[in-house]
């Protein structure tokens, strides 16, 4: 009887409940707690307050109104002209998923002070020399290490310019030995050849379309997003740039007046460029002669620029394409290139000059310092392999983890964008050279140690890099105060105008630009292209992986007929298989390649499988596509 | 007292091992698709394959025919009591366990399809009555309710539970009143099979589902309804002769069949009749007006015009025309063909107005998108399918599903 | 879905729809109280016992249900409505008043080997009611079923003092597992249980005067006799080939130890009417 | 019949006293204030105070609601009074000039935007209004956690069976609502949901 | 809602995107993220399952490449989405124009998704996550929403928010101007925000170059198109037949 006797006093248990709020307020508790889970963050709640601030991730140093909620800056947003789309999110490289905030040694927690031993232990040690490689060349840091450099009679290295490379070639051709500019709003159009001008090249805002008077005509072998949006894209066969230059200066030469004649070194171009006539270089760009003849005349018409700068994961284009790029700049009239002054330096900070890694001596360096200090910069390890000792001691300064993991010993964190009051790198697009600081909103996390500091402290300079910072800021005459407030210091500008004194650099003879021209394309010619500032913030995400507006990492695409020998299914997974490593990618077929193209987007791995050629610029040799 | 005093007296049921074998991979089913609704419940919707342009998928397609399928229930139901169509007593207690089945499983799948399952009260606390959704949810729940009470008589004429003496005369009074929960039965089926089809009828954003209508319901309403009726009937039909098949004796009298044909027959033939109507309106008026010319849902590939012909004319002109026939319906291959074939284009029309009209584009710079369901959607299903088979297995075993059974087995005794 | 929600809309669609809605609540909640009220009613009434008996009289199968008219051949295949309580039968009243005398037939009967007392009335539960001296009535089993228990293993009885209704299950038995209620034919107080060996059970004095209107007596005894035995064969459901009673076997003694479980149990639920 | 009857009402109260007792206890949790603080003693006779004084406004019109450690360590470097509580704070959290991790009562859900400025700038409300008498209370009232959903009580919720134990004033969403409606303002999901 | 807020009349916020002008750089992708507290992206998380309320659609017209900005389009006529809410956690805010989502009442049953014509709603398919300690850098503005529940661009609502507090603190009343994330982000200002009560910017949008997405369904949308060139017109439009990719 028992049993039925409980039934009873459950069913009435139950009867009762319903007249009890128990249920009523379960369903309605459930769901608030549905809209409060414990894991779910909790917006912050301080006051809301906009500080006037710089972004220094690159030498654009775009003004930025930093918008703090309690102090910790939650967005940073444009103040004068437009930001890059890593400039909104690049207060959270902080909490980057791969940012490094303690040292590690091969992988082991470690404390800078181990680095700073191993170093000076390495440093007494008889063969070979320390260099510094400064892979964002034009701070205040990299004025310091060239100068704590000197005292320890060490080698500053900087990374092949990649961005401003025409810049560059054409200021060595000069007669007064002056930094030079591109400067876009001079000229009417601009030549590009695979320049990614509209795309990653510092501000868009300068280059938008209102701002931009110029026509830009793309030539490339691929269907970039610059070439997708210039006002003309000539789909020239991969590799084939130099020809085409050649072949406008072939054009240039018939219509061109004496002056240039005058220069030295120009019989060597003028027997490079008749070698290459307009229906020569039909057959191996794909562009027919007329319309190369009717392109010399309009860059001719008015004034105009040629570009031949790098993608910032793809490299540079070589020196044989730059110097010819530079050579027609000079027949045009360097129109668009300005005289950029130097930033004042305090006088006792003399130190080594730049040395570009191609040029140090292999073997010979048994310390190298890495300074990586900001996302976005990609370099080839097998650029610096060959120049390293055998037992050399490798320490990265490095703002993440895993770029260098694998070849470092030691890896230090230093403070990254907006821990730490920094200056931006020297502008290279702009014709006034400007100074600007970023403040210091975020508390840098323990165990953080700024690269000039590790470098000083090598070379027995206990000076900190706040009061380097103070002193060089004295030099230029600023104002500290107008600077933290998101200021920016303006060189006046250098009133003397350009006279080219040759045409070409030494050792750029015309048998090189010819071989060049006529180098015969790989069977799988890759041409990566990357997204300088993909690394900002896991945000960006949004663009690449929550979109198909920009190529996601790792991702390719050839001609179908490309895909169709290759033997390779769209959408199964492959492998970029090259002898000196494998990327796994995942293929789609674009119409709009050429043939034997296989366009790569990737971030730093492509530096991993790439090499650089003998023209200097990254190649990927012998590379073949192989189902996963 | 063992287990044979819970079977009926006179209903010769399979002994238990043998029942424990015919269920065991339901329950195996069952438990890998509790697992992987449990798996969508704690971590997320992620595990299905539906993204932001498949906001429907599985899930809803196989909802919406199973409903339909069990408005045998409310139909046979409404034949029976109202209508006074005696012999579909023989049926009435085996379609009110497929209906219960069907709806509380399409229930219980909604509820792991919704992201928020803790917030459903919400659409009865604050409903919006423009929205056919707050419909649907308000009448399939009542309609459950009303389901459930249909089931407790069956329940309680257990042989163990009718020893208890209130439980028989509650069931008898019950019973007396079962006319009432017919009529609401009815009545609450007609609005929730409705808006299921209103659901995509009034999409005004889908031209490739939007209809014109009466008043605020679409066509679609008329035509789900419509749709279900004819089918419930039929798929009654299939699931007797199957458990005939399965329990190897015959259940019921043949003009149980005849009947239940008949008038599947008659519905399907007005149904296909409205339906091409509906459609031939669609094609030149509803879509033309709103700037979509109706040739261009049907040039994708996967969905060409043959979709369209296998719904109304295969699945639909066909079983009509068959189950039409006296002679032919007399012959129970024919019937239960017709059956299946009837069922089938239900699920065909379900099937296009979900799928379909999600894979369509709208905008001119978009793309015809295809979706394969992911493992977790089809074991989640299989777990409703294994419920719906176990719960039957079980009253079919315990109930007396079939009341003409032990008259059946004594004539066929006596010849 | 309240007035005082934020959100409620005071306006007609808003209005109909949720009053569509508390209307099919209230219309479904009521029906149901309403059965429940009934049922209490019932009880209280005393109906339930008679309820239980429809209920279950409404599940047996035609076959089971011939009318006694049908028994003796007066109504052909006529299935009994009133759940064998030909008191209320209007049929019944018709038949008897054109039947102007019953021919009194000779006391004792033999079917089939079986002693079948005519001096008794018979229910169709399988039970003789034999009206004593002193008023009071004697209940007991008819041959038949005394074959087909055989021994019970377990036996209860009512206490004297409980008040019995007709066709509703005055004691039970159980044997080899399975569970036996026999129906009682009258109504009336069981004033008196019979000790083991003798061929009665109870002694019942009936509420208000007996009338034997219900029961079977003289000859529709044999042909219900008859009719039983063939029931009890098809529900046995004896392979095709076995002898039959038809061909002059007499029933075996204890049916039970011989017939297998589950057709002992079928056989006893359509014989004593237990569905 | 009786006993039946008997044992069903047993369960019926018995699930009864659970909900309308048991219940309103053991739904929320109760926690204490870093430090006991008397709003009577400032805002009385012996500090005089306004409530703007510590609550006040920012100049972007962004209501401050707590006042910091520093505005508190303004006056009270050194313990002013001789309660044990101010000694306390003192010690405990003006000299190591530790944040007090004060309980805010009135602390919204993230998805609701109460601005102060509307309501007490352009409306003139009282702060009374919605807190209630809370500028008089010489203790601290206990904050009340909701265990299922975590919001505070004066914010959600209307506690069952706790009349008369639940402050004044109203910071939940009928009573903004009601206020809204009395004086004619436009109270859709967006204007106070975000 | 009722509209009975006598004293300050609704506003109509509308955006015009002008076509001629976006280059697809995606700053107007990630500032809206970046404002409306978006968790980023989940590792499974694909372009058809990812969070973005404003997505960026890229054509071809006339062998150039044309991008389109499609955020959601506040329809104003039979907001397709509120009318299919069953718990009417989607509204049209009279005060606004602005179709609000309320993540809170919302309990993901996805039917608006499947009501929107320009599919710009999206789905919480994981449960939103930040990296450690980025949570601190959340738009106090902004609530984060939960897994499982739909969400949409509501024209930056957060700054109207903020831009009523700020013109209360001034005493002021009545509609406020504000630019939402995308419009402020924008290198070539391609997205004009304003107000279709105040005329020059209502004049803006009746220009013969300016048009509306499907306006033949007649939803009513606030969001309008504008380009010079005939072929990007018929490209967007469907007029000729590209092949689109999105």
């Amino acid at each position: 009887m028992i049993r039925r006797d409980l039934l009873k006093f459950g069913g009435g248990a139950a009867a009762g409940l319903a007249f009890t709020p128990i249920p009523w307020r379960l369903l309605g508790d459930t769901a608030m707690w549905s809209q409060n889970w414990s894991w779910m963050p909790r917006v912050p709640r301080g006051e809301v307050a906009d500080k006037d601030a710089r972004c220094t991730l690159c030498p654009a140093a775009c003004a930025v109104k930093a918008r703090c909620a309690g102090g910790v800056p939650i967005g940073l947003w444009p103040r004068e002209s437009a930001l890059c789309p890593a400039g909104f999110v690049a207060h959270h490289i902080a909490w980057h998923p791969i940012r490094l905030r303690t040292c590690l040694h091969r992988g082991q927690p470690a404390k800078n002070e181990d680095a700073l031993r191993a170093a000076s232990a390495r440093l007494s040690g008889a063969s070979g020399s320390v260099a510094v490689l400064d892979l964002v060349p034009g701070r205040t840091a990299s004025l310091l290490h060239r100068h704590h450099l000197a005292k320890l009679g060490g080698t500053y290295l900087v990374p092949p310019v990649v961005e401003g490379a025409t810049a560059a070639a054409t200021q060595s051709l000069l007669a007064q030995p002056v930094a030079l500019a591109a400067v876009l709003s001079d000229v009417k159009t601009v030549l590009s050849f695979s320049t990614p001008l509209l795309d990653g090249w510092a501000a868009p805002g300068r280059v938008a379309r209102p701002n931009r008077q110029f026509r830009v005509i793309q030539a490339e072998a691929r269907r970039s997003r610059t070439a997708g949006i210039a006002d003309e894209w000539l789909a020239i066969r991969p590799g084939s740039e130099t020809t085409l230059a050649l072949a406008i200066a072939h054009c240039l030469l018939k219509q061109l007046s004496a002056p240039a004649a005058s220069l030295d070194r120009f019989a060597e171009w003028t027997r490079a460029a008749e070698a290459m006539s307009p229906a020569l270089a039909a057959q191996s760009t794909g562009i027919d002669p007329t319309r190369i003849e009717k392109l010399a005349a309009e860059l001719r018409r008015e004034p105009s620029l040629v570009l031949a700068d790098g993608d910032p994961v793809g490299g540079p284009l070589g020196n044989e394409l730059q110097s010819a790029a530079a050579a027609l700049n000079v027949m045009l009239g360097l129109h668009g290139l300005k005289a950029r002054p130097a930033i004042p330096v305090p006088k006792d900070w003399a130190g080594v000059d730049e040395t570009p890694i191609s040029n140090a001596a292999d073997g010979s360096i048994s310390l190298l310092i890495i300074d990586e200090p900001t996302p976005g910069q990609a370099l080839p390890w097998s650029l610096i392999a060959p120049k390293l000792a055998h037992d050399a001691l490798v320490v990265a300064l490095t703002w993440n983890q895993p770029h260098f993991a694998a070849q470092a010993d030691y890896l230090v964190p230093v403070p990254v964008f907006l821990e730490a009051q920094q200056d931006a790198p020297a502008p290279h697009d702009t014709p006034q050279a400007a100074f600007s600081l970023s403040p210091a909103l975020l508390p840098a996390p323990d165990g953080v140690m700024h690269a000039s500091d590790f470098v000083a402290r090598l070379a027995g300079d206990e000076v900190a890099f706040a009061d380097r910072l103070a002193e060089r800021i004295k030099a230029i005459g600023a104002d500290p105060k107008e600077l933290e407030a998101g200021g920016q210091w303006i060189a006046p500008a250098a009133a003397s105008t350009l006279a080219a004194r040759r045409i070409l650099p030494p050792g750029m003879t015309a048998d090189r630009l010819l071989a060049a021209a006529q180098r015969p394309a790989e069977p799988l010619h890759v041409v990566a292209h990357g997204w300088r500032a993909s690394a900002t913030s896991p945000l960006l995400g949004k663009l690449w992986q929550e979109s198909a507006l920009r190529d996601a990492p790792r991702s390719a695409s050839a001609h179908p007929a490309t895909m169709r020998n290759l033997k390779v299914v769209v959408g199964r997974p492959a492998v970029l298989d090259t002898p000196s490593g494998r990327l796994p990618v995942n293929l789609s077929a674009d119409e709009n390649l050429q043939e034997g193209v296989l366009a790569l987007s990737s971030g730093p791995a492509f530096t991993q499988i790439c090499q650089s050629d003998s023209s200097g610029a990254w190649r990927v040799p012998g590379a073949k596509v192989v189902p996963a | 007292m063992h287990s044979t005093h819970l079977i009926a007296r006179g209903a010769c049921r399979a002994p238990l091992p043998r029942f424990l074998m015919w269920i065991a991979p339901w329950v195996a089913l069952f438990a890998l698709g509790a697992y992987a609704m449990f798996l969508c419940l704690s971590q997320g919707l992620f595990h299905t394959n539906m993204d932001n342009r498949y906001a429907f998928g599985l899930w809803i397609f196989l909802d919406l025919t199973v409903i339909a399928l069990g408005a045998g229930a409310f139909f046979t139901g409404f034949l029976l009591y109202v209508l006074h169509k005696k012999e579909l007593k023989a049926v009435i207690n085996s379609a009110v366990v497929i209906g219960l089945t069907c709806y509380s499983g399409a229930m219980v799948v909604l509820a792991v399809d919704v992201g928020q399952p803790l917030r459903a009260w919400f659409t009865y606390y604050h409903p919006n009555v423009h929205s056919m959704l707050t419909e649907v949810t308000f009448c399939i729940t009542c309609y459950l309710v009303v389901l459930a009470i249909e089931y407790v008589p069956m329940l309680l004429k257990n042989r163990r539970l009718k020893l208890v003496p209130s439980f028989l005369v509650f069931e008898w009074e019950l019973h007396k009143l079962m006319v009432v929960f017919a009529l609401i039965g009815t009545l609450l089926s007609f609005f929730h099979q409705g808006s299921l089809g209103g659901l995509f009828g009034v999409l005004r954003g889908r031209p490739f589902a939007f209809r014109e209508g009466l008043a605020i319901w679409p066509s679609t309403f008329f035509l789900f309804v419509l749709s279900a009726m004819a089918v419930g009937p039929s798929f009654v039909a299939l699931t007797t002769w199957m458990v005939e098949k399965l329990a190897r004796r015959p259940l019921v009298k043949p003009e149980v069949y005849d009947t239940l044909g008949r008038i599947s027959g008659k519905l399907l033939l007005g149904y296909v009749f409205l339906k091409t109507v509906d459609t031939l309106l669609w094609i030149n008026q509803t879509a033309p007006d709103r700037g979509f010319a109706a040739h261009r849902f049907y040039q994708h590939s996967a969905f060409g015009t043959w979709i369209l012909f296998a719904e109304i004319a295969l699945f639909g002109l066909l079983p009509a025309f068959i189950l039409f026939q006296p002679k032919l319906r007399q012959r129970r291959g024919f019937l239960i063909l017709a059956a299946v074939m009837a069922c089938a284009g239900v699920t065909l029309n379900r099937f296009v107005l979900t799928i379909q009209t999600m894979a369509l584009p709208t905008l001119p710079f978009d793309r015809f998108l295809s979706y394969w369901p992911s493992w977790q959607e089809f074991a989640a299903f299989g777990a409703i399918a294994a419920y719906a088979v176990l719960v039957y297995s079980f009253s079919y075993r315990y109930l007396t599903l079939f009341p003409q059974e032990r008259e059946i087995a004594l004539a066929e005794e006596r010849s | 879905m309240f007035p005082w929600v934020y959100g409620f809309e005071w306006h007609a669609g808003y209005l109909i729809f949720l009053g569509v809605f508390f209307t099919v609540a209230v219309v479904v909640v009521s029906t149901v109280m309403l059965a429940l009220f009934r049922t209490f009613r019932d009880f209280r009434q005393g109906r339930a016992a008679q309820l239980q008996w429809a209920s279950n009289f409404h599940d047996l199968p035609p076959q089971h249900r011939a009318c006694r008219h049908a028994l003796t051949g007066e109504l052909e295949g006529r299935v009994c409505e009133q759940n064998f309580d030909c008191r209320e039968c209007t049929m019944h009243a018709s038949l008897l008043a054109k039947q102007s005398s019953a021919p009194a037939c000779c006391q004792e009967s033999e079917i089939f080997g079986m002693p079948v007392p005519l001096d008794r009335y018979y229910h169709r539960g399988h039970t003789w009611v034999q009206a004593a001296e002193d008023g009071s009535l004697l209940i007991g089993l008819d041959e038949l079923a005394r074959r087909v228990i055989g021994k019970p293993d377990s036996l209860t009885l009512p206490a004297p003092g409980t008040t019995l209704v007709a066709n509703s299950p005055a004691l039970s038995l159980s044997r080899n597992g399975s569970e036996v209620r026999i129906l009682s034919p009258v109504d009336g107080a069981v004033t008196a249980v019979a000790d083991p060996g003798e061929d009665w059970l109870l002694r019942v004095k009936p509420a208000g005067n007996f009338s034997p209107r219900h029961l079977l007596s003289g000859l529709e005894v044999k042909a219900w006799y008859l009719r039983e035995l063939e029931r009890l064969q098809l529900s046995m459901g004896l392979p095709e080939g076995a002898p039959s009673l038809a061909d002059g076997g007499v029933l075996v003694e204890d049916v039970a130890s011989v017939c297998p479980k589950s057709q002992w149990d079928t056989a006893c639920g359509d014989l004593f009417l237990n569905a | 019949m009786l006993r039946a009857t008997l044992i069903f009402t047993a369960g019926f109260l018995a699930s009864l006293g659970a909900g309308w007792l048991a219940l309103p206890k053991t739904l929320y949790r109760t926690e204490a204030q870093p430090l006991s603080f008397n709003h009577q003693v400032h805002t009385g006779d012996k500090g005089n105070m306004a409530c703007e004084d510590c609550h006040s406004f920012r100049e972007n019109g962004s209501f401050a609601g707590i006042p910091k450690l520093e505005s508190c360590a303004g006056c009270h470097a050194e313990a002013m009074g001789e309660t044990a509580a101010e000694k306390q704070f003192v010690a405990n959290f003006v000299k190591p000039g530790r944040e007090p991790q004060w309980k805010v009562y009135a602390r919204q859900p993230d998805n609701a935007f109460f601005p102060h400025s509307p309501h007490v700038k352009a409306a003139k409300l009282k702060c009374e209004k919605c807190h209630g008498d809370h500028g008089k209370s010489t203790t601290l009232p206990l904050y009340q956690v909701n265990r299922i959903s975590g919001y505070s009580l004066d914010v959600m919720g209307r506690p069952a069976g706790r009349w008369g134990l639940q402050r004044a004033g109203g910071m939940r969403m009928d009573d903004c609502v009601a206020c809204h409606r009395q004086n004619g303002l436009s109270h859709s999901c967006l204007d106070c949901h975000k | 809602m009722t509209r009975t807020d006598k004293a300050s009349p609704a506003a109509h916020y509308a955006m015009i995107i002008d076509l001629d002008r976006c280059e697809g750089c995606g700053d107007c992708v990630v500032a809206c993220a970046l404002e409306n507290n978006v968790p980023p992206p989940n590792p499974k998380a694909t372009p058809r399952t990812g969070l973005n309320w404003l997505r960026v659609f890229r054509l071809e017209a006339a062998g150039r490449d044309v991008f389109l900005p499609m955020p959601c389009m506040q329809c104003g006529e039979e907001t397709p989405c509120q009318s299919v809410c069953p718990q009417k956690a989607v509204e049209l805010d009279p005060a606004t124009g602005i179709v609000g989502q309320i993540p809170e009442r919302c309990l993901g049953c996805r039917y608006c998704m499947a009501a929107c014509p320009y599919q710009a709603r999206v789905f919480n398919w994981w449960d939103p996550q930040w990296p450690a300690g980025m949570e601190q850098t959340l738009n106090p503005n902004v609530s984060v929403r939960q897994r499982g529940t739909v969400e949409k661009c509501n024209f930056c609502h957060g700054r109207w928010h903020a831009a009523i507090e700020k013109a209360a603190a001034a005493g002021g009343r009545g509609p406020v101007a504000y630019t939402p994330a995308c419009s402020e982000a924008c290198p070539a200002q391609a997205i004009t925000f304003g107000d279709l009560n105040n005329s020059e910017f209502a004049a803006l949008t009746n220009k013969p170059e300016s048009f509306r997405l499907l306006d033949s369904l007649g939803t009513g949308p606030k969001v309008f198109y504008k380009t010079a060139s005939t072929a990007v017109r018929a490209a967007v439009t469907g007029a000729a037949k590209d092949t689109p990719h999105a």
